[in-house]
């Protein structure tokens, strides 16, 4: 029992890691109808910059402190990704208006294979460090009902803490505001879109701005669990099924989707996984996802799809 | 208008409901069809127009009512069946297959009625081959009746509107329909546009005795061409009968004409 | 300058395994660069051109076509990698270049009986996977102690993690202890679920077949799990600096075992190699990295690569390039004493290596290394894998592959050659 | 002015439903067969076989068989690379396990073993559509990854889990240089391409598009989607199954499931899109595009460097040659979102009215 | 007369580079009046608006020859964002509602540029539903779930919510009930009299549009074939004829136009 708690725990919280990513996913269908495929590639660079700017601030300012650093490295990562943002707008998809879907993806892969190059040429492609100070020890609560206690990572707890409240925010912003309202807008109908005048450049320089900002927090997370470097890129895949489970459009449904297939996984790994020779998970959580899908097509709590004539 | 000969009844839709969460598109619902007429279906913005052609060729379910065609009475159907059984329709905001040329699109319609197997198809050799141009010569007919043939070749998202609209009929024409539901075939339409599409109409009701369920808002086309009119308000009846019968109701002028008509 | 001897690299430099494959290929680049420094191969220089295969078979298959005709014909390939291995594996016999895989590969090609062309030199998996299993038993104080033990595998979940298997199992069948396999699907980031079930089933020891991103992962995971360090093994793929760089001092009493060399920065030839070629400007990676485990296994490789041209001239005509059919009979008679080793700057490195027609690894010596949280240290004596369980499996597992590829094993006149 | 259908009258409509009406166009397709299957043979270099054709070739293959689903029926797909997989392996075991079975036949049961997993994982389209379906069938992607790794039956016991086949042998000819390969691979790719143009252009071809297009209309007038879906699956998982079985046993010799691994699934795509969605040139277009480009570069980048009297590191050229990769698909996403066999045929119209603009 | 709001001079539009669409359209739109466009299926009315909302660049357009002013500015280089803001608003041909959003956030989307406030816009807001009642009963659903008409007043009504100097509607009596038409045409009358909005207007319906304009151009082919003020339009006999349906001056039946065909082209 402990340990069916404690891979449930580890499965939850995993989840919570998963949503991060999913987030940014979520963020930009939303808000521009592209299905973003560079989003792991956006994780990456982000953790990149912040871990080499980490590093290299004390260098050029001479001032040793870990803090500064950090924030310093946070602030100048931030703004390269907004510059990232904006570059994407103007040269990829302000041209591409009123394009079908999966030429946009493919148009994000584009982006991927750039950032990736990009990435590896400014930053280096060897594995560096984030450390912004997350524990690293291990929790163990209930030690007294089980034996060796219930084990949960201290940093999973504050990724998932840093998740959720994204998620607070992030839902408020498209529910409750007219931001948020022109922003669904835009996923509909590029071009209704524009021609009742909403910007649609300055709107997806906001929108991948704010898709940075959360790539650049998985990236942080993620980096200080895993260490920076390439792979960190291919944890979006990770995500995936959690963005199509809980449904493309929703962001809450980020989180609730996060959670199902992180628990399903592990749960699939420790309890089938030995049956059936084990390194199940990665298939599992798409299949669990594709059987969600089977009932609600549309994700958990994705918006209908719509289909009449 | 006499030589045509009006027959049985052909379609008898009864006491359809058909409600979207709270929105009550169709409420007891009953009209019938007779063979060869021309019948329309008019009435204001949501009144459940589109809704009632969409539950005849079995795109929506209704809750409640059926349908009997051609003697067979139908609670559920799925829109293959009533294919098969001869109903074709258009759409009323285009429903063509944009990517694909004119002639492909009217070649769609006769999907049903080509029999050879993929392993035909994929050599494209022998009864497969011949089938295919059999049914060619049928869809060039319709496109020579519908006089596109200028833009037989071209994709059809390229069209404007107005053709769009006759490659639509000429789709659903190309599956020999007994009935054809026409939703709005003239919106978008200069008069002259129009006059051809009655023509068009006229002509499928006359030389093919086809039945022609008819929606459309233009009152000089509806009173002109059609037999019957069956009026809807909010998913209700309130009137039905000839195009003078329908003129003159109270409660239709007032939910629908207005008072220029 | 028409008179080089050409060695083609196929780099990682990018991707995935980038941070492990770099200073590999760094290392083969420099001590290429000290051949030449020195003199060349009497007298021939020799010439490395890269060639990017980001890990991937298909671009290293493209990349093994488009070098090996060049600069006069490539005289041998490393892949540093399983899969492009097993991909040229069939090629090269048509193209009569032979391959060095030191450490990774098939481990049934050390038969040069039905593998002609393949080399894995100095060692394979199944050696790695038995010396570990020896240094654990002798820790334990003999292979009665593990009767009974559990040890856990975590490894890659491809070929190249699969290959240690076999040697594990036979190890369990003959001394009783049970054996956990842990597969973790590449790129081996998400090691939850792995470590939860090592966490829950305390295994006595956990013996890792990883590489790249995943070694790492796998020491935090555990970390975050607390298993303890001191009871993990890692293959020689999995114990170098940047899989603990990034964990530190957690990562302290982590054990790996090595092909022979560790991190060398005493040995002489790295002296040499900052001397004549850092020290003139020439490096091919930073300063600092040389000397390091990975960047020594590229010398290594390219040591290896160079003493088989070696050879093969004294066969076919000393100062002239060899063709790679040529420099093949190099690398099957290949005598490298320990005077010849240390003369070239591996003392206290390697031991000696000969090969033979049938043997075509040469020598099957380890060493386990431990992180002693800022560096590795030596944790055991040279060890040698056990020649009597492994050559039959090498044997086994040749003769099915010649069956199915329907292939004759060479006749003994073929080996004169 | 030479490009003209001018005086080219159709008379009958069998001559008007030819795969290339205008004569010109007829001409220059025999003579690109023509210079495939002779003067390229003649004059190509092992490495252009080896390294560039031969995977050409069959990535071509692969691709058209995907563009049928995606292009045609508009079922995205990122599970490519899983069908590859099946359609080689199963053709492995074929080859193994039956004794003297022919290699051509091998292959196509290959593709015929692909047709079926292809349908199994094409039933959720019934129900899930577009980007939803497209990563829902990474499920595909990676199960295959896992099964062929697990399931030691799959690949004869062998304990790396990797495989590989002897020499090639068809019709009593032994297939054993990169010509003979290239030609092999050719005769599939020609017949294949055929065979699929008929069925796209047949009436099966029709109702892919038309559900494609709009599925509602689709099923009014009598198109079955589950007919339409489940066969655009077979085909095209048959013919990604066969191309799969070519790359393993042509191309590769031996190989483990990373040769079919998600990368792979995402090149087809690519050479798809950009090729052309829909269009059955528009694979090659793409193929080549997506083969060619990186080798390009990455031999380009270093000699243009020398030119400028830099030397670039390897590491260098690879990160390169992925952002200048990654910069011409969203170039020319941007110049053509149809894809280069729209480029193509505007071209053409282009042609066709020149020296006039318009 | 001064200088009109909105000049179109000689314009060409290409659509993927190979087709022409526009063959050098010239037209005057002053302010504060209601000019109509008319002509046939694909004669270019829609591509003519877009070509002024600048719109056509999602459509793989372009403008090729020719010059737009809008207030004496060259307008072809901005966006329609900038138009918008500039008080022109296109109300796109098929309706083009935001399916996913409910009625009611279709119309406030419409005020996403204006600067004046919730109760400014809630009383738009307000006319709006006035206008269009059903919109009101209807607000709550998505809008892809509502009928045709629906959608087409909510079209509508979403580009009055931007307050807009100017109006280019296109089609906006198609798939409306007859006297939801009237209204419609009753709402621009009512704008361009209190509101002094001016509207051009692309519309089959010429009957109507020529009731309500004050000027007429119609197009085919295109190009502009006829001008004129609407009622001089109205009363020219081709226009009769063919726009009207009113040959030899009674309207024909429809029934009765089947037995014979005819076709006229100003321009062949
Ligand atoms: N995106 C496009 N690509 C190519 N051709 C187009 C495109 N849009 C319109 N056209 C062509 O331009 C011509 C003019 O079209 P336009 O839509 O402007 O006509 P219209 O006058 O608005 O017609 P309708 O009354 O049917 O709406 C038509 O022949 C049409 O085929
Ligand atoms: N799939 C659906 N989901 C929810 N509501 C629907 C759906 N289909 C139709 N309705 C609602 O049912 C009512 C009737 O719609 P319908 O399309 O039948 O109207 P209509 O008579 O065709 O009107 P119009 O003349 O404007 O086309 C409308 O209020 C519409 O919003
Ligand atoms: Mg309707
Ligand atoms: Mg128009």
């Amino acid at each position: 029992m402990g340990f069916f708690l404690e891979t449930l725990f580890g499965g939850l919280m995993a989840g919570m890691l998963y949503s991060l990513i999913a987030l940014g996913f979520v963020l930009i269908f939303k808000a521009s109808g592209v299905f973003n495929f560079a989003q792991g590639a956006m994780v990456l660079f982000a953790a990149l910059a912040m871990a080499r700017f980490s590093e290299w601030i004390p260098g050029w300012t001479g001032i040793e402190s870990r803090l500064v650093a950090n924030v310093g490295a946070f602030l100048l990562a931030m703004a390269l990704m907004v510059i990232v943002a904006w570059l994407i707008e103007k040269l990829v998809l302000g041209k591409l208006v009123n394009q079908e879907g999966i030429t946009l993806l493919m148009a994000t892969l584009g982006i991927t294979y750039f950032l990736d190059g990009a990435g590896q040429t400014l930053f280096g492609s060897e594995i560096y460090k984030i450390d912004v100070g997350l524990p690293k020890d291990p929790l163990f609560l209930f030690e007294s009902t089980f034996e060796g206690g219930v084990l949960i990572g201290k940093e999973d707890l504050y990724a998932a803490g840093i998740a959720a409240a994204l998620v607070v925010v992030l839902t408020l912003f498209f529910q409750k505001t007219g931001t948020g309202r022109a922003l669904r807008a835009v996923a509909d109908d590029h071009q209704a879109a524009q021609s009742i005048g909403i910007p649609l450049s300055r709107i997806w320089v906001i929108v991948w701005s704010v898709a940075g900002f959360v790539a650049l927090v998985a990236g942080i997370i993620w980096g200080s669990k895993l260490g920076v470097q390439f792979s960190l890129s291919l944890v979006a895949l990770k995500a995936l099924p959690v963005v199509i489970l809980g449904g493309l459009t929703s962001v809450p449904g980020a989180i609730i989707g996060g959670l199902i297939i992180g628990v399903g996984e592990k749960l699939s790994e420790i309890y089938l996984g030995p049956m059936l020779g084990g390194g199940i998970e990665i298939w599992f959580a798409y299949v669990l996802a594709l059987v969600f899908l089977l009932f609600r097509p549309q994700g958990l709590f994705g918006e209908k799809i719509i289909d009449r004539v | 208008m006499s030589s045509r000969k009006i027959g049985d009844i052909i379609l008898d839709v009864q006491n359809i409901s058909l409600a979207f969460g709270g929105v009550k598109a169709l409420t007891d619902i009953s009209f019938n069809v007779r063979e060869h007429e021309i019948r329309a279906i008019i009435g204001p913005n949501g009144a459940g127009k589109s809704s009632m052609l969409n539950c005849i060729n079995g795109v929506y379910q209704p809750q409640q009512g059926s349908i009997t065609f051609r003697g067979k009475t139908f609670k559920h159907m799925n829109s293959r069946q009533v294919a098969e059984m001869g109903v074709a329709r258009t759409f009323q905001n285009l429903a063509l297959f944009k990517g694909m040329s004119v002639l492909d699109n009217i070649m769609t319609g006769r999907n049903l009625r080509m029999k050879s197997n993929l392993f035909w198809q994929a050599l494209r050799w022998g009864p497969a081959e011949r089938e295919e141009i059999a049914h060619r010569e049928f869809v060039e007919r319709i496109i020579d009746f519908l006089e596109i043939q200028a833009y037989r070749k071209t994709p059809v998202g390229r069209l404007p509107y107005g053709l769009q609209k006759r490659v639509d009929l000429g789709r659903a024409l190309a599956m020999e329909p007994q009935v054809l539901l026409l939703d709005e075939p003239m919106a978008g339409m200069n008069v002259e546009e129009k006059q051809d599409m009655c023509r068009f109409i006229l002509d499928v009701n006359d030389e093919f005795g086809t039945t022609i369920v008819l929606i459309e808002h233009d009152m000089g086309v509806v009173m002109d061409i059609s037999d019957r009119v069956v009026v809807l308000d909010y998913g209700k009846k309130i009137g039905d009968g000839t195009p003078d019968e329908v003129r003159s109701n109270p409660e239709v002028i007032k939910a629908y004409l207005g008072t220029s008509h | 300058q028409d008179k080089v001897q050409f060695f083609p690299s196929l780099t990682g430099r990018t991707g995935p395994v980038a941070p492990n494959a770099t200073p590999f290929a760094n290392g083969y680049a420099d001590y290429m660069k000290l051949v030449n420094a020195r003199g060349g191969i009497n007298g021939v220089m020799t010439l490395v051109e890269e060639c990017e295969t980001a890990y991937a078979t298909d671009r290293g298959v493209e990349c093994y076509e488009r070098l090996k005709g060049r600069h006069g014909g490539a005289t041998v390939f490393q892949p540093l990698s399983t899969g492009i291995t097993f991909a040229l594996t069939e090629k090269i016999p048509n193209d009569k270049i032979p391959m060095i895989t030191s450490g990774y590969g098939r481990s049934d090609s050390a038969d040069g009986g039905v593998f002609k062309w393949n080399f894995p030199l100095i060692g394979h998996y199944w050696v790695a996977g038995d010396v570990v299993l020896q240094h654990i038993a002798k820790k334990e104080g003999g292979w009665d102690k593990l009767k009974g033990k559990k040890i856990a595998v975590v490894y890659h979940d491809s070929p190249f993690g699969k290959e240690l298997l076999p040697i594990v199992q036979e190890r369990s069948k003959m001394h009783g202890f049970e054996v956990q396999l842990l597969p973790v699907p590449a790129p081996g980031v998400e090691q939850k679920a792995t470590w939860l079930q090592i966490r829950q089933q305390r295994p006595d020891f956990v013996i890792m077949q990883t590489w790249g991103v995943m070694t790492s992962t796998a020491l935090k995971e555990a970390v975050a799990t607390g298993y303890p360090r001191e009871r993990m093994f890692g293959t020689w793929w999995s114990g170098a600096e940047p899989d603990v760089r990034d964990v530190g001092a957690a990562a302290k009493g982590y054990n790996a075992v090595m092909m022979q060399h560790g991190a060398e920065f005493d040995a002489p030839v790295v002296k040499e190699i900052l001397e004549k070629v850092h020290g003139k400007g020439q490096g091919t990676g930073p300063r600092e990295e040389v000397g390091t485990v990975l960047y020594m296994r590229g010398v290594v490789g390219a040591m290896l690569a160079v003493e088989g041209a070696r050879a093969a001239q004294e066969k076919f005509g000393k100062g002239k390039p060899v063709t790679g059919e040529q420099a093949r009979w190099g690398y099957e008679n290949l005598n490298l004493t320990q005077a010849k080793l240390d003369s070239l700057g591996f003392k206290g490195v390697l031991r000696p290596i000969s090969t033979s027609c049938a043997d075509h690894m040469g020598s099957a010596w380890a060493r386990v290394h431990t992180w002693d949280g800022s560096k590795f240290v030596w944790a055991s004596d040279w060890l040698q894998a056990d020649d009597q369980i492994i050559r039959p499996m090498v044997r086994a597992s040749a003769d099915k592959y010649a069956a199915e590829k329907k292939i004759q094993r060479r006749a003994p006149s073929d080996c004169q050659s | 002015m030479l490009y003209r259908e001018n005086g080219q009258f159709k008379t009958s409509y069998q001559a008007d439903q030819q795969i290339f009406p205008i004569s010109q166009d007829r001409l220059a397709i025999a003579l690109l067969i023509a210079v495939a299957a002779i003067v390229v043979p003649a004059f190509a270099s092992e490495y252009m076989f080896r390294a560039i054709l031969i995977p050409f070739l069959i990535l071509s293959l692969a691709a058209l068989g995907l563009n049928i689903l995606v292009g045609y029926c508009g079922q995205v797909s990122l599970g490519t690379g899983a069908f590859m997989a099946v359609g080689a392996y199963a053709a492995y075991n074929f080859q193994v396990r039956v004794e003297g079975m022919p290699l051509v036949a091998s292959l196509l049961m290959g593709g015929v073993c692909a047709t079926a997993v292809g349908v199994l994982f094409g039933i959720p389209s019934l129900r899930i559509k577009g980007l939803y379906l497209a990563v829902a069938t990474l499920a595909a992607q990676f199960f295959a990854d896992w099964a062929f790794l697990r399931i030691s039956w799959f690949t004869n016991h062998s304990p790396s889990g990797s495989v590989s086949v002897g020499s090639l042998q068809a019709f009593g000819w032994r297939i054993d240089t990169p010509v003979e390969k290239y030609l092999f691979c050719l005769m599939f790719v020609v017949v294949f391409a055929l065979l699929a143009k008929n069925l796209v252009r047949s009436a099966i071809g029709r109702e892919w598009m038309a559900i494609r297009d709009m599925d509602v209309a689709a099923s009014v007038i009598g198109i079955r989607p589950i007919y339409a879906k489940l066969t655009a699956f077979a085909v095209s998982s048959f013919i990604v199954g066969v191309a799969g079985a070519l790359w393993g046993f042509v191309h590769l010799g031996s190989w483990e499931p990373a040769a079919f691994g998600i990368d792979r699934s995402f090149q087809l795509l690519f050479m798809v899109i950009i090729g052309g969605l829909g269009s059955i040139m528009g694979s090659f277009f793409g193929a080549a595009f997506i083969v060619v480009l990186p080798i390009f570069l990455n031999q380009a980048l270093p000699a243009l460097g020398s030119l400028v009297g830099l030397s670039i590191s390897t590491a260098a050229v690879a990160h390169t040659e992925l952002m200048i990769f990654g910069s011409l698909i969203v170039f020319f996403l941007i110049v053509e979102p149809h894809g280069l066999a729209r480029l193509w045929s505007i071209g053409k119209e282009k042609l066709r009215l020149w020296p006039f603009p318009h | 007369m001064s200088t009109p709001l909105l000049n179109v001079n000689g314009i060409e539009v290409i659509y993927n580079h190979v087709i022409l669409v526009l063959k050098g359209v010239s037209l005057q739109v002053p302010e504060g009046r209601i000019v109509a466009l008319l002509g046939g299926n694909g004669a270019g009315k829609t591509t003519t608006l877009r070509a002024v909302s600048n719109l056509l660049a999602g459509e793989r357009g372009e403008v090729t020859k020719g010059s737009i002013t809008l207030r004496d500015e060259r307008i072809e280089k901005l966006s329609t964002a900038d138009m918008v803001e500039r008080g022109v608003i296109q109300v796109m041909e098929g309706r083009h509602c935001f399916g996913h959003l409910t009625i009611e956030e279709n119309l406030m989307t419409g005020a996403y540029t204006r600067k004046d406030g919730k109760a400014a816009i809630n009383a738009t807001l307000e006319k709006v539903y006035n206008y269009f009642p059903r919109l009101k009963t209807r607000r709550t659903s998505q809008a892809a779930y509502t009928s045709g008409g629906e959608q087409q007043m909510c079209a509508i009504g979403r580009a009055l919510m931007a307050n807009p100097k100017m109006v280019l509607l296109d089609e906006p009596s198609m798939g409306l009930a007859p006297q939801i038409v009237e209204e419609v045409f009753e709402i621009v009358k009512d704008l361009n009299t209190k509101e002094g909005t001016t509207f051009l207007l692309a519309e089959q319906n010429t009957n109507m549009a020529l009731r309500y304009a004050d000027y007429g151009y119609i197009l085919e082919n295109g190009r502009i074939v006829m001008d004129g003020e609407a009622k001089a339009l109205a009363e020219n006999e081709d226009v009769k004829e063919f726009y009207l349906g009113m040959g030899g001056g009674d309207r024909k039946s429809f029934r009765d136009v089947k037995s014979y065909k005819r076709r006229k082209r100003w321009l062949a």
